[in-house]
């Protein structure tokens, strides 16, 4: 009774061969050693038959490249001697020709999308168009932002990822989207450059200076309040950077708050104030820091 | 819409190719990993939402031996997607190259008509009926090896065996209604 | 100590009461002892006066800003979610609540912590109930109650004092929110008495109300199986489970209990393990699976209450006869059916005490939890290969073996998991429980049985049709058992199943078993040509049909049914000698099978009479065989296997019509050889013809019969 | 010390499950380290409570101290309670340099000139975010400190966040935080859940968004699977743009948990044959509610596995789109209504 039927009865033996049969089964067959290396060079070769006709074309089409860009720029008789040259080539060289205006397409617009341009992308079957703005600030390329705007009946702002701060509405107010798109993009693309910028410069100040203490900040980055220490008297200074421009990465006011007035009575600390104003923060602080204003 | 036709490209060597067509596009991907494990034969699967095919990949679809609708029970939907796929199929296909495979069959949320219908569908086709465990490994690798089995006779590798043949001995049938009360 | 006083309070009305004492006294002692640990440990925690307090603050204390009320309900809390609450702890807390003696606002916040330590006292859910009707609980509360109570009714000490009441619970059905939850109840608290003609017409009137509702449906199906002649309506197999389960809002806090005091409890568990499957695999259906402790706990009260499986161990010392009848009748509700089914003393009894009503009991939940458990899961289940399924269709099997009869509900279930089934799930189980049904009539036996076998059969794998080929051969020779053990000489009529009342003539019968006979003959020819006859699918089938070659003989079934040429030449043509061997063994059995029917025709008048068709095959097959293998006459006009005679000429076989021979055929080539090499060491060159020659030849029989090939042996001599 | 504050601290510690109390008092000032170093957080929380209402005695804590407690809890666990949505409207020119400190003094001020009875916590949150815990009370009574109103407010952004707010409450929020924002008003935003951060990052859209643009990601190149040569998908070109066109409605990777969303239909019967039913003057009212725990998630799958039609109904993009999860759907042309039925396949 205890000794339950199906254990080591025949049905479950023959499950039991039935698992084993497919663990055989899935070790893939012994294949020999040097046939898998035939196999591997014949692959190899092919390999870099297709290489070289790659590299091949590839000239093929820098050549062309060249011709065009001195089309772009220079005078008629050394294009006529292009063509000839082009005749002797292969009979696809209309094909080889179209890519390489397509090549060439292709690359200004990722340099236009590069120098900070907007590209701008086609959606719902022309209905409606992608705008992405690009931010990037000394050189080093920060968040891109885009907008999806409807064409009819007017032009509308219907979806987008600026960051709710950015007074989006009332700029595509102001700079009257319908008429201009260009400038409403400019100002809306200053905004955003000038808030990537100050936000990387405090990112950089929290990095760079650890002696400086960030009192507060915002999400808009708009008002940042420092706390120094003079060197040798160990005095704290509270500075208040308020960025009212913020179209701007520069404070518009700077203002220092100390309990020991006549430090910043002093022509220093004037400079400092006019450095901040002009210099970007983490480096006007780093030339503070040589100039021993601060630790 | 071009259907699928069963004789309109020429067999490879010993390959056989199927095709899975499950509108919820789940079960499908594990088979077809089970599927191409075969080592006897070199198995070729495509995947499908629904039929009909795009066409653009007329050229590099191989000749389908075998088309397999999956059939997900607890969704009406799958079943409606299957059913509305059927059509695209050349007839040539229902000699014993089609075959529906029934997930979730013990599902206690399946409504007992669905099922019906199915077996229903299945017979006026006379196309075998096979269901599976989706949810457990056992069950992927049987219902593979019993897609092969069908798969090897449709694609003609089997000797002596011809899908017409199988499908014959498959098919499925309307069953009447067994419901005696079972607990008296 | 409730669970004694109640035992004793039930005492006076029935007579087994000496017995059942001293043995819930013997529980009880078990549950005192862990009383008095608690009772230590509790006396330095203020977890007693916390209770006092509930048990003695006076009906009206405002509730608001009550600082005192709100710390001792916190140490309750803290006490259930920990350790559970002690018996008292809960009839304490339960009549504090279902008094409303603080108002509605604390129940749902008292209910929610009865977390049980070992278990509920009857009285105080009694009591509970009787508040029910007097008090004016909100009625979202009095389901939350009824929720607990469904939830823990396994830990319920004793069930005498609520079944006692059982016309009052059931005068809440109409209350129409709470009637799901009361069907439940009374589903889990019937027994045959209680159901009357008054109350089915009540649930009738409410189904006309509510329409078919799952909970009335069962309800009433239950109240079928006990008085078929009070509930009329035909209730369809394929309904859902109708029972939900409600223990949602104790599930996780009982499992930590039960968790930690599983230690205690599994020690103070001393039940025979067989009954352990059945009431985890019921409890499944409450959605209890996940607590293997509570099982244990299910099993002490089990133990305590039904007191059948408490006299497990001195069953042997039963003295009358009467009592143990007794016993058997006052057998509970699943969860006892469980341990029922679970020990073979008691299927012993109930096999030969014959309890119909219990049967039933036992039927009608065994078709639930298949259904429940294989047919109807729900989402989460979906994987069923699991542990318990396994155990339980284990449990299930041995049980049959035992009993060597199937469950009708065990059969019905079938029928339906065959038709979804993809072949593998549970393979072994499923095949093996196949081969225990009872012969089905001819007439429904394709639509039942064939249709979906056919289908798995050559779709599936050559293991899976290996299986099944043994499965039906079982599936055959326990028809033929029961054929020869039932069937009574004098008259043909014989009853196959001593408990399900199929009655079939002898006719009906061997039609029946013809048709399976037949249907494994195709299959079989089928699968040979597919699997490319495959020598270890072959071996299966010859299995078969030696049964098949027996059927006169052994079972005196006076049926012969010859294998088809698809099966025949397979064997003859293999390539493996053993198969040759047997198909040799399989001719001769139904020779001597063939030649005794014919003399027993020629004496006794009412024999059967074998058809000449059945002769003209048999006598086919043994002049090819012989014709082949040893008179090496292959390919001879007028024999099965024909080819033409230029076709033969064209394959330029050296005589061809040797190549089968004993000598030549592929399978005993090798041996051969062999013994050509004994017989002539000095010969270089081999030449098997001179085999033939009729001395070497009969050394060349003496030598392979010498290798153990009987099959040939018993067949040379009696051709 | 008062029975009051006992009884706030006990509510509190009830509230702040036994793991999260540890961290969460270390971070409080109101104990000494010794005291910090005696509290045994394996005990019960029965024994903690006890032990905190025996501390409370001997440093005499007020209920500041315990309310300062209570918002360090609620600033870690913010997700919990139902949290709405608010959006100030037409900001003032200076609204863009307003400041904490002068945030702060003109809140409490314009509160305070509302109310008799308030009490007003405000603290910085590291990330920009400003908390602010009111304890109204009125003329009468004195501030219920047993159900605070919390504030969350991120400076120079127009929208405010709310949690257990009651309607007798709200005008006089609104008004503290239009003036003390330097607005003209406030309006619902229509956005309401559980998890404030969900709430938070819909509203200020700081979740991966997706646009279409000719310069994909180098991440978005980089995950193409390589699957084995033998599977080929039929249609996964199709596939690929049911997905983008699903990231593009609802977003990409991880989106904000919502858990609901709502839509109230109100139609007229137009029918000029059945005169009774056309003339009845209140429309007819159907609301379908969209629950998940990850609402967004499950969109974005049914958009994406072909469940939903795409492009994404309007109706469900602008969950995302508008950052609202409660819409009324009038009768003005059929639009709405027809595409009301198609969200719900």
């Amino acid at each position: 009774m205890e000794g339950t039927s199906t254990k080591g009865g025949v049905l479950s033996l023959l499950s039991l061969l039935e698992v084993q049969a497919r663990s055989r089964r899935h070790v893939p067959p012994q294949r020999s050693r040097v046939k898998e290396l035939r196999a591997e060079a014949e692959a190899l070769r092919v390999r870099r038959e297709q290489l070289k006709t790659e590299i091949q074309t590839h000239q093929s089409l820098q050549r062309l490249r060249t011709s065009l860009d001195r089309q772009s720029t220079h005078d008629e008789e050394e294009e006529e001697e292009e063509e000839e040259e082009m005749d002797e080539d292969s009979e696809n060289s209309q094909l080889l020709k179209l890519m390489a205006r397509h090549t060439r397409v292709k690359d200004l617009l990722l340099a236009h999308h590069l120098i900070g341009g907007y590209d701008i992308v086609k959606t719902r079957h022309g209905k409606g168009v992608c705008v992405s703005v690009a931010t990037a600030y000394e050189g080093v390329c920060l968040e891109t932002y885009n907008l999806e705007m409807d064409l009819k009946p007017t032009l509308r702002i219907c979806r987008h990822n600026v960051p709710p701060f950015v007074p989006l509405s009332s700029l595509a107010e102001q700079g009257d989207m319908q008429t201009d798109i260009r400038a409403f993009l400019e100002t809306l693309s200053q905004h955003l450059n000038a808030f990537a910028g100050r936000k990387q410069q405090l990112k950089l100040v929290k990095e760079q200076h650890k002696t400086i203490e960030v009192m507060e900040s915002n999400a808009l980055c708009s008002i940042l309040v420092l706390m120094f220490t003079v060197p040798k008297t160990k005095t704290a200074i509270l500075c208040t950077l308020n960025y009212s421009d913020h179209t701007a990465c520069l404070p518009a006011r700077v203002q220092f708050e100390c309990d020991v007035k006549e430090i910043l009575e002093s022509t220093e600390w004037r400079k400092n104030c006019s450095l901040l104003m002009e210099t970007p923060l983490h480096k006007a602080l780093m030339t503070m820091k040589k100039m021993g204003n601060i630790v | 819409m071009s259907s699928l036709k069963p004789f309109s490209k020429l067999p490879g060597l010993n390959t056989a190719n199927i095709l899975l067509v499950e509108s919820e596009e789940q079960f499908q991907q594990s088979l077809a990993d089970a599927l191409v494990e075969e080592t006897s034969v070199t198995v070729n699967v495509r995947l499908a939402k629904s039929l009909p095919l795009p066409l653009e990949n007329e050229e590099s679809r191989p000749r389908i031996d075998l088309v397999v609708f999956i059939i997900n029970l607890t969704s009406e939907l799958s079943f409606q997607s299957a059913d509305a796929s059927l059509k695209y199929l050349d007839p040539g296909y229902f000699l014993g190259k089609v075959c529906f495979l029934v997930t979730n069959a013990r599902n206690a949320s399946v409504p007992t008509e669905r099922l019906d219908t199915v077996r229903k569908l299945a017979a006026s086709l006379h196309c075998p009926l096979l269901f599976a465990e989706d949810q457990t490994p056992d069950g992927v690798t049987n219902a593979t090896e019993r897609l092969l089995t069908i798969l090897k006779v449709a694609a003609g590798l089997v000797p002596l065996a011809t899908a017409l043949y199988l499908s014959n001995l498959t098919q499925c049938t309307v069953p009447l209604d067994i419901d005696q009360p079972s607990f008296d | 100590m409730a669970a004694k006083q109640n035992a004793s309070g039930s005492a006076e009305s029935d007579q087994s009461s000496l017995a059942e004492q001293q043995t819930s006294r013997s529980f009880n002692r078990s549950v005192r002892v862990a009383e008095k640990e608690r009772r230590k440990t509790e006396a330095e925690d203020p977890f007693v006066p916390a209770l006092k307090y509930f048990s003695d603050v006076e009906a009206g204390t405002p509730l608001h800003g009550n600082d005192e009320f709100e710390r001792n309900l916190v140490l309750v809390e803290k006490v259930a979610y920990a350790r559970g609450l002690s018996p008292e702890a809960i009839s304490i807390m339960l009549e504090f609540a279902m008094s409303l003696r603080m108002g509605t606002s604390p129940c749902v916040r008292i209910l929610k912590c009865l977390i049980p330590a070992t278990v509920v006292p009857q009285e105080a859910v009694v009591r509970a109930v009787v508040w029910l009707g007097v008090g004016k609980i909100p009625i979202s509360t009095q389901i939350l109650f009824i929720k607990w109570v469904l939830t823990v009714f396994d830990m319920i000490d004793s069930k005498e004092q609520l079944r006692a009441v059982y016309g009052f619970i059931f005068s809440f059905v109409t209350e129409e929110n709470l009637c799901p939850f009361i069907c439940h109840l009374l589903y889990l608290l019937t027994r045959k008495e209680s159901v009357r003609v008054f109350r089915v017409r009540k649930l009738l009137e409410l189904q006309s109300k509510l329409g078919r509702q799952p909970f009335l449906l069962h309800l009433l199906s239950l109240y079928k199986v006990f008085c078929p002649e009070l509930v009329t309506l035909s209730i369809s197999s394929r309904m859902r489970s109708g029972f939900r389960n409600h223990n949602s809002p104790w599930k996780s806090s009982l499992i930590a209990v039960q968790k930690r005091n599983g230690s205690l409890l599994a020690s103070s568990d001393s039940l025979p393990l067989t009954i352990k499957d059945k009431p985890n695999s019921r409890k499944r259906k409450y959605g209890h699976l996940e607590l293997p402790v509570l099982n244990s706990l299910v099993n002490k009260q089990a133990q305590a209450e039904s007191p059948f499986s408490r006299k497990l161990v001195p069953l042997v010392q039963l003295s009358s006869f009467t009592q143990l009848l007794e016993n058997i009748h006052r057998i509970e509700l699943p969860a006892q059916m469980g341990s029922l089914l679970g020990s073979s003393l008691a299927l012993q009894y109930l096999d030969c005490v014959q309890d119909e009503s219990a049967l039933l009991r036992l039927n009608f939940w065994l078709g639930y939890a298949l259904h429940e458990e294989f047919l109807f899961c729900g989402d989460g289940r979906a994987s069923q290969n699991s542990e318990e399924a396994l155990q339980f269709l284990d449990k299930l099997l041995s049980t049959q073996h035992f009993l060597q009869e199937a469950f009708s509900s065990s059969e019905a279930f079938l029928y339906k998991f065959l038709s979804v089934w993809d072949g593998s799930l549970l393979r072994p189980q499923i095949l093996s429980l196949l081969s225990n049904i009872p012969v089905v009539p001819s007439s429904q036996i394709g639509r039942l049985l064939f249709e979906p076998l056919m289908q798995l059969f050559f779709t599936s794998s050559l293991f899976f049709k290996c299986g099944l080929m043994e499965c039906l051969n079982n599936m055959l020779l326990k028809w033929l058992t029961w054929h020869s053990v039932y069937a009574l000489e004098d008259d043909l009529d014989i009853s196959l199943n001593s408990h399900t009342s199929i009655n079939m003539t002898l006719s009906g019968f061997k039609d029946s078993v013809m048709e399976l006979v037949h249907f494994v003959g195709r299959l079989a020819s089928v699968g040979l040509q597919l699997e490319g006859s495959h020598s270890l699918l072959l071996s299966f089938i010859l299995d078969f049909y030696e049964t098949v070659c027996d059927t006169f003989l052994k079972y005196g079934l006076p049926l012969v049914v010859m294998p088809p040429p698809g099966v025949f030449y397979p064997a003859l043509f293999s390539p493996d000698p053993i198969s040759v061997d047997r198909l040799a063994f399989i001719m001769y059995r139904y020779k001597v099978n063939l030649t005794s029917a014919k003399s027993q025709e020629k004496v006794t008048e009412q024999a059967f009479h074998i058809s000449r068709q059945t002769f003209r095959e048999f006598n086919n097959y043994v002049v090819i065989m012989v014709n082949c293998l040893w008179n090496s006459k292959m390919f001879h006009p007028g024999m099965g296997v024909q080819l033409g005679e230029e076709l033969l000429l064209k394959s330029n076989v050296p005589q061809y019509s040797t190549s089968f021979d004993l000598v030549h055929h592929p399978a005993f080539l090798s041996y051969a050889v062999d013994f050509h090499l004994r017989c002539w060491p000095g010969r270089k060159d081999v030449d098997l013809d001179s085999i033939k020659h009729s001395k070497p030849w009969s050394w060349y029989l003496e030598y392979l019969y010498s290798q153990g090939y009987d099959g040939l042996k018993q067949f040379v001599p009696a051709l | 010390m008062e029975d009051s504050t006992r009884r706030v601290l006990q509510r509190l510690i009830r509230r702040i499950p036994t793991p999260q109390l540890k961290t969460t008092l270390e971070k409080w000032s109101g104990m000494t380290v010794a005291q910090r170093g005696s509290m045994d957080y394996t005990q019960t929380k029965w024994a903690l409570t006890e032990k905190l209402l025996s501390l409370c005695e001997e440093n005499d804590w007020t209920t500041k101290h315990i309310t300062e407690l209570e918002m360090i809890y609620v600033i870690d666990n913010p997700n919990q309670g139902m949290w709405h949505g608010f959006q100030l409207l037409d900001p003032e020119d200076d609204a863009h340099s307003v400041e904490l400190t002068q945030f702060k003094e003109q809140f409490k001020s314009h509160l305070g000139e509302l109310v008799r009875h308030v009490s007003v916590k405000i603290k910085k949150h590291t990330d920009e975010a400003v908390w602010i815990r009111i304890a109204w009370g009125d003329s009468f009574s004195r501030p219920n400190h047993l159900k605070p109103t919390y504030v969350v407010h991120h400076l120079q952004t127009p929208y405010v966040f709310v949690t257990g707010l009651t309607s007798k409450q709200k005008p006089l929020l609104s008004q503290a935080l239009v003036l003390s924002t330097r607005h003209h008003t406030i309006k619902d935003a229509n956005l309401s859940g559980r998890k404030l951060t969900a709430i938070r990052d819909l509203l200020m859209k700081q979740y991966q968004q997706v646009f279409p643009t000719n310069f994909p990601s180098p991440l978005a190149e980089k995950n193409e699977t390589v699957s084995n040569p033998k599977i080929e998908r039929e249609q996964a070109g199709p596939g690929a743009h049911r997905h983008q066109m699903a990231c593009e409605a609802f977003g990409d990777g991880m989106l904000p948990q919502l858990q609901s969303a709502v839509y109230k239909l109100e139609t007229k019967f137009k029918d000029h044959t059945n005169r009774t039913m056309t003339e009845r003057d209140e429309p007819f009212k159907c609301i379908v509610k969209f629950e998940s725990t990850n609402l967004l998630e499950s969109l974005r799958y049914c958009a994406a596995s072909g469940i939903a039609s795409t492009p994404v109904t309007p109706l469900l993009s602008s969950i995302p789109l508008k950052g609202r999860n409660y819409f009324v759907i009038t009768d003005n042309g059929p639009g709405p209504s027809s595409q009301m039925h198609q969200s719900q396949n």
